[in-house]
């Protein structure tokens, strides 16, 4: 292990404990007590106190918070108050949806984005390259729920090609699943896709002027020969951190575009718990999210030491 | 005011595609929110529902909607609300970001570290997501809305600000003034908050179109602007329901959102590039 | 061998439209050393860059450059790729920044021969390791696998000396080859590239701002001053007759070591400073630091003067200065 | 001349940086970047520090500037040890030593006039009238050799000579007895360093302040310096007058860095 990955390591472990603080804290500190807010003003104060104790509202924060780690860390979540069931069954059944989601539209955005990106840039001030930069501007500028509801007037409701939203399930088989995911994928990654474009185009651009670029030119390589062989392979290192952090925003952007097509993700988990003030549930989803991101940020960090030489693991 | 270098900066400006344009769509969409101040075509509250889901014509330009609202001018007076919007949450992270930003690059060794931590655990939570936690929890509404928009932006400002002031502390003429002898927070003031200015107003650009497109999307999931405050993301939402009977409900005030998410964009980028200099020795 | 007629470099800034290099003619013979002596913007740089074909998107040149009886300036991006890194080498100012971090050195070094194929993949390794030693680089097998990083500045400049020596190269163009370097480690480079240049029988272009670099490597000078050329001869007759103001100035105006200890003692100087690209002035480009100016210098462009075989100035007063 | 005055005196001076574990079970690589370093600085007179990239005459500037404190040791200022002082003391005494920066691109604010650029050490070091401010600024500006109307302007509207002339200026409004030059003339074209070199005698002459020139220019320091140590890896290898190290080195260190020059 190089010291470089167990400091990486060591930052994921605390980023994780920080997040899962934050999370509780901001469900905790608020006004008003809990139970209170769950069974609204006007339950009586009998069923109040009973809820308090179901749920160890009598308990300090402290130990709260401690009580609540532990059973994140042996996979027991909290009991939803809501469903009276298991959170971890709730999760468990939406992953499956929210999760190929958030891959298939980071599949999409990628793709679109490299493409467009490095050829834009390898066009740097053409016909090409502005247009692409033209067409990524507006891409930045849409709201992703609104080309959501623009994909469902155009496809579901003018050609009928697709259904305006729901989803079939895994049961009816990949392609139908899949079929009914690609509304919401495109709506989420044209907006990340247009992001990455951009950047892809400025890191191209930005290693085309590195010294070593000009070494390979004057080697004797052509412009094509050097893009692929020196620049790409450079420019791709902070096109990576980008890649991390959108999946970030790909995963909240699941909330509002599941609601959209009404696609029974954690997205609309969440929200419906929001909306039930069920806190438990609210609180489990939210610290999954993050731990989920501070994973992918994670890897991308390993990501770079395999990429990156000077970074490379030394023997101990 | 008006020296050479001033002069020589308006030159480019005028020059510039991007800058232009996009700071022509912010003028027009503040231009829209001002005069909605005091003057729309038609109230953009008061229901007339023996005109619901009337088509354009020259009364209603854009029509009106299940209520009987004109449309255009539900549009314009919803400019206010992002305006707004805007405004508050960039102003709360400038002014903590900002300022946090410049504490960590000035004291170093582990507040620096500490700083940079939390803002860490903040990007482990997309942006919206805790939005969304936070307006859920507090409750409802514009206010709110803005506030926790405002809070999520805090860190990003932070970042920016360190690294910005943390460059300018490495140069020499940070150097200079110690040695003359000035103070940590006399330097901050003088050398340091000037120098990085520009990329704050940059950041400030985009960080106001990422808050338009957050709120609509709070408004959207009915956590914003509450009715009948006019705001474009609970129009979107309200269309969706109507989406076979009158689609075009759905269409005018994305266009909306669109171009004053566009047009600020645009700015911020003609502005990067117009203040970054090593862009503009190369060209 | 190589024959630079005219040669005209213009740039295109956001002040305007600029003349980088002025009509600048010289020949290097097979074997031979060149060096472009000048400061910061006189167009030593932009000349190099411009014989490789590699000028920046913002400028173009005119004029001929001839190498091998074809003008480089008309050859398509192909067969320029042909040339460069075969028949023509380039060493860079940076080591730091010109090589790929990415990469390892025997790979970048084995790239440009693979290129234009000049030995059997099965040969590459020995090939490389045969390089490497050359230029002086302790434990070849070891640093094959090294990446940049992981070298000092004076041992990438050695490996950027391999490489650009790969594929045995008819002219090897040395860019402020040593700038970045301390002076021991200059000399090492400076006396690596000399023996090596000598063993191939290479000819060489040696461009600096240091006289001393300059003067102690190369067989022929050319001081250049505002993109243009001032004065141009063989080493030891430029050096023991210093004919054009600027050089004239420039030479008195550094520091020696040889100097006598004296603390009342001043250097000559040349007032005011270097012009910007954008400023440079119509004809002589030195009138506006020069002690000799008259009209005629404002006027017209000098013509070269011979002041004895193989050495020349341009400069209308020459008469007066001497 | 006639006094043989020590003002500046360095005390088993040394600065030790602690680099970034490489690997767990290694004990943190410590650079020692100035290493038991003793000096003393005649009054008046130049003292030349050379030595090549990573010879830690860089950090031996900044130190003396009290821009770092040491790891151990003293620098003594007029026999007052620097970092015994509180830091209103410090500032006090800072009138008496300024320094001027290697680029002069890099030290100017380019966002300040040339007026307040120049005046910052009179601004935080002397209590002046407004006045008198711009007076004592565009006399110093003229001893320099720029001229009064320079004050309104901008950096960037200068060369980099004369940016260095401004450098220069700053580091003498306060009149101060001690100037640290780090590399003042390395970022300068061949043909200005000349002016700026010259500019230092003369201003030597006329105010009778002690240079401490850092240089890896060998002839530069010859040209300036009366007395010169020569550093390598954080120490001195050797010291002495400028006339006898440059004429008669005695360590090998110095003799191949004199051989290495090039001559013509």
């Amino acid at each position: 292990m190089s010291i470089f990955l167990l400091k990486r390591f060591f930052t994921f472990i605390v980023t994780l404990l920080g997040a899962s603080l934050l999370t509780f804290l901001s469900l905790e500190i608020l006004p008003g007590d809990p139970a209170r807010v769950i069974l609204g003003i006007d339950a009586p104060q009998s069923a109040v106190d009973a809820l308090r104790l179901q749920l160890g509202l009598d308990r300090p924060m402290v130990d709260r918070y401690f009580d609540w780690l532990a059973h994140l860390l042996t996979g027991r979540f909290g009991v939803s108050y809501t469903y009276n069931v298991p959170v971890m069954d709730l999760i468990k059944h939406r992953i499956g949806i929210t999760f190929p989601l958030a891959i298939l539209s980071m599949l999409l955005s990628v793709l679109v984005a490299l493409i467009l990106g490095i050829y834009a840039a390898s066009r740097h001030n053409k016909i090409g390259d502005v247009s692409v930069m033209g067409l990524s501007q507006l891409g930045i500028s849409i709201p992703n729920f609104w080309l959501a509801l623009l994909l469902i007037l155009f496809f579901a409701v003018n050609l009928g090609w697709f259904s305006s939203g729901g989803f079939v399930g895994w049961d009816k088989g990949f392609i139908k699943s899949i079929q009914s995911l690609i509304l919401p994928a495109i709506s989420l990654a044209t907006v990340q896709g247009a992001i990455l474009a951009r950047f892809t185009r400025s890191a191209v651009l930005e290693t085309m002027r590195e010294d070593y670029v000009r070494t390979a030119r004057a080697k004797g390589l052509t412009r094509r020969g050097t893009l692929w062989k020196h620049v790409l392979r450079n420019a791709m290192i902070p096109v990576i951190t980008i890649m991390g952090l959108q999946f970030a925003n790909l995963l909240a952007g699941t909330i509002i575009v599941e609601e959209v097509f009404a696609i029974p993700g954690l997205g609309r988990l969440i929200l419906q718990a929001i909306s039930n003030r069920d806190i438990t549930v609210v609180r489990d989803v939210v610290i999954l999210l993050a731990a989920l991101v501070v994973f992918i940020n994670f890897v991308v960090d390993v990501l770079y030491a395999v990429i990156d030489p000077r970074l490379k693991p030394q023997d101990v | 005011m008006f020296n050479k270098k001033n002069i020589e900066f308006l030159k480019r400006a005028i020059k510039h595609r991007s800058f232009i344009v996009g700071g022509s769509m912010t003028l027009l969409l503040i231009f829209c929110a001002f005069i909605s101040l005091f003057w729309t075509p038609w109230d953009p509250i008061k229901q007339n529902l023996l005109i619901r889901h009337s088509p354009p014509s020259w009364e209603h330009l854009l029509g009106t909607d299940q209520f009987g609202r004109d449309i255009f001018s539900v549009i314009m007076a919803g400019s206010q609300n992002s305006i707004s919007v805007g405004l508050v949450s960039v102003s709360i992270g400038i002014i903590f970001g900002v300022s946090i930003g410049l504490l960590a690059s000035t004291k170093r060794g582990w507040v620096e570290e500490l700083i940079m931590r939390l803002c860490d655990f903040m990007y482990a939570f997309p942006a919206i997501l805790l939005a969304i936690m936070l307006v859920a929890t507090i409750g409802q509404g514009s206010i709110n809305a803005m506030v926790a928009i405002g809070i999520f932006s805090i860190p990003v400002f932070a970042r920016l600000t360190r690294g910005a002031a943390n460059a300018i502390w490495a140069r020499e003429y940070i150097l200079a003034s110690r040695s003359a002898g000035k103070g940590l927070f006399r330097i901050t003031i003088e050398h340091v908050l000037p120098n990085i200015l520009s990329v704050i107003i940059v950041q400030a650009t985009i960080q106001f179109a990422l808050a338009i497109l957050a709120e609509a999307a709070l408004s959207f999931l009915g956590l914003g602007a509450q009715p009948p405050t006019p705001s474009w993301g609970r129009m979107l939402s309200e269309a969706r329901s109507m989406i076979y009977l009158n689609p075009w409900l759905a269409v005018y005030p994305g266009i909306a959102i669109a171009i004053s998410v566009l047009g600020l964009n645009l700015l911020g980028d003609g502005l990067r590039d117009l203040v970054d200099p090593r862009l503009a020795r190369k060209r | 061998m190589l024959d630079i007629k005219n040669l005209n470099i213009n740039l295109n800034t956001v002040y305007g439209d600029a003349t980088a290099v002025r009509n600048l003619s010289f020949k290097l013979e097979k074997g031979k050393t060149l060096g472009i002596v000048g400061e910061s913007g006189c167009g030593k740089s932009l000349t190099a860059l411009a014989v490789m074909g590699l000028l920046p998107e913002n400028s173009w040149s005119t004029g001929e450059i001839i190498f091998n009886n074809k003008n480089l300036l008309s050859l398509n991006e192909d067969k320029l790729c042909k040339i460069r890194g075969n028949s023509i080498g380039m060493i860079f100012q940076e080591p730091m920044t010109s090589l790929n971090p990415l990469h390892t050195i025997g790979k970048q070094i084995a790239e440009p021969m693979i290129l234009h194929g000049k030995v059997t993949r099965s040969m590459i390794k020995k090939e490389v390791l045969n390089l490497l030693d050359m230029v002086g680089i302790p434990d070849p097998l070891k640093r094959i696998s090294s990446f940049p990083h992981e070298l000092s500045g004076g041992q990438r400049q050695r490996v950027m000396i391999a490489m650009a020596l790969s594929c045995k190269p008819e002219i090897l163009i040395a860019d402020e080859p040593t700038t970045a370097l301390d002076v021991t480690i200059q000399k090492q480079i400076l006396d690596l590239i000399k023996d090596l240049i000598d063993e191939f029988g290479m000819s060489m272009i040696l461009i600096s701002h240091d006289l001393g670099v300059i003067a102690n490597n190369v067989q022929e000078i050319i001081v250049m001053y505002g993109g243009v050329c001032v004065e141009k001869g063989y080493t030891k007759k430029l050096i023991n007759n210093i004919s054009h103001p600027y050089s004239q100035g420039l030479f008195s105006a550094i520091p020696t070591l040889e100097m006598q200890e004296d603390s009342e003692q001043r250097l000559k100087t040349i007032p005011g400073s270097v012009p910007e690209i954008t400023e440079i002035p119509k004809g002589c480009t030195f009138q506006g630091r020069c002690e000799y100016v008259s009209d005629i210098c404002v006027k017209n462009s000098p013509n070269s003067v011979k002041i004895s075989e193989d050495h020349e100035a341009y400069c209308f007063n020459l008469d007066k200065l001497n | 001349m006639t006094n043989n005055e020590t003002i500046v005196e360095a005390k088993s001076l040394s600065k030790f940086y602690r680099l970034p574990k490489e690997s767990l079970f290694k004990k943190p690589e410590v650079i020692k970047a100035v290493n038991d370093v003793n000096f003393k600085i005649i009054k008046g007179k130049s003292f030349g520090v050379v030595g090549e990239s990573g010879s830690g005459k860089s950090t031996l500037a900044r130190c003396i500037m009290g821009l770092e404190r040491p790891t151990a040791g003293e620098v003594k200022i007029n026999s007052v040890d620097i970092f015994s002082l509180s830091a209103n003391e410090l500032r006090n005494m800072r009138k008496q030593f300024q320094m001027v920066f290697q680029d002069p691109f890099g030290s100017l604010n380019p966002r300040k006039k040339i007026l307040s650029i120049i005046a910052e050490p009179l601004d935080v070091l002397e209590k002046v009238k407004k006045n008198d401010r711009r007076s004592r600024v565009i006399d110093t500006l003229k001893s320099v050799g720029l001229k009064e109307t320079d004050i309104e302007k901008f950096p960037h509207e200068f060369s980099g000579g004369q940016r260095q002339r401004i450098a220069i200026a700053r580091a003498l409004i306060t009149k101060p007895k001690i100037i640290v030059a780090d590399e003042p003339v390395s970022a300068l074209d061949v043909s200005v360093q000349a002016q700026v070199l010259n500019l230092l005698q003369d201003l030597q002459d006329s105010f009778g302040v002690t240079y401490i020139l850092i240089s890896h220019d060998l002839a530069v320091v010859k040209f300036v310096c009366d007395d010169v140590i020569v550093m390598n890896e954080g120490k001195i290898v050797e010291s002495g007058s400028a006339k006898e190290i440059f004429t008669n080195p005695k360590h090998e260190y110095t003799k191949t860095l004199l051989e290495a020059v090039p001559r013509f």
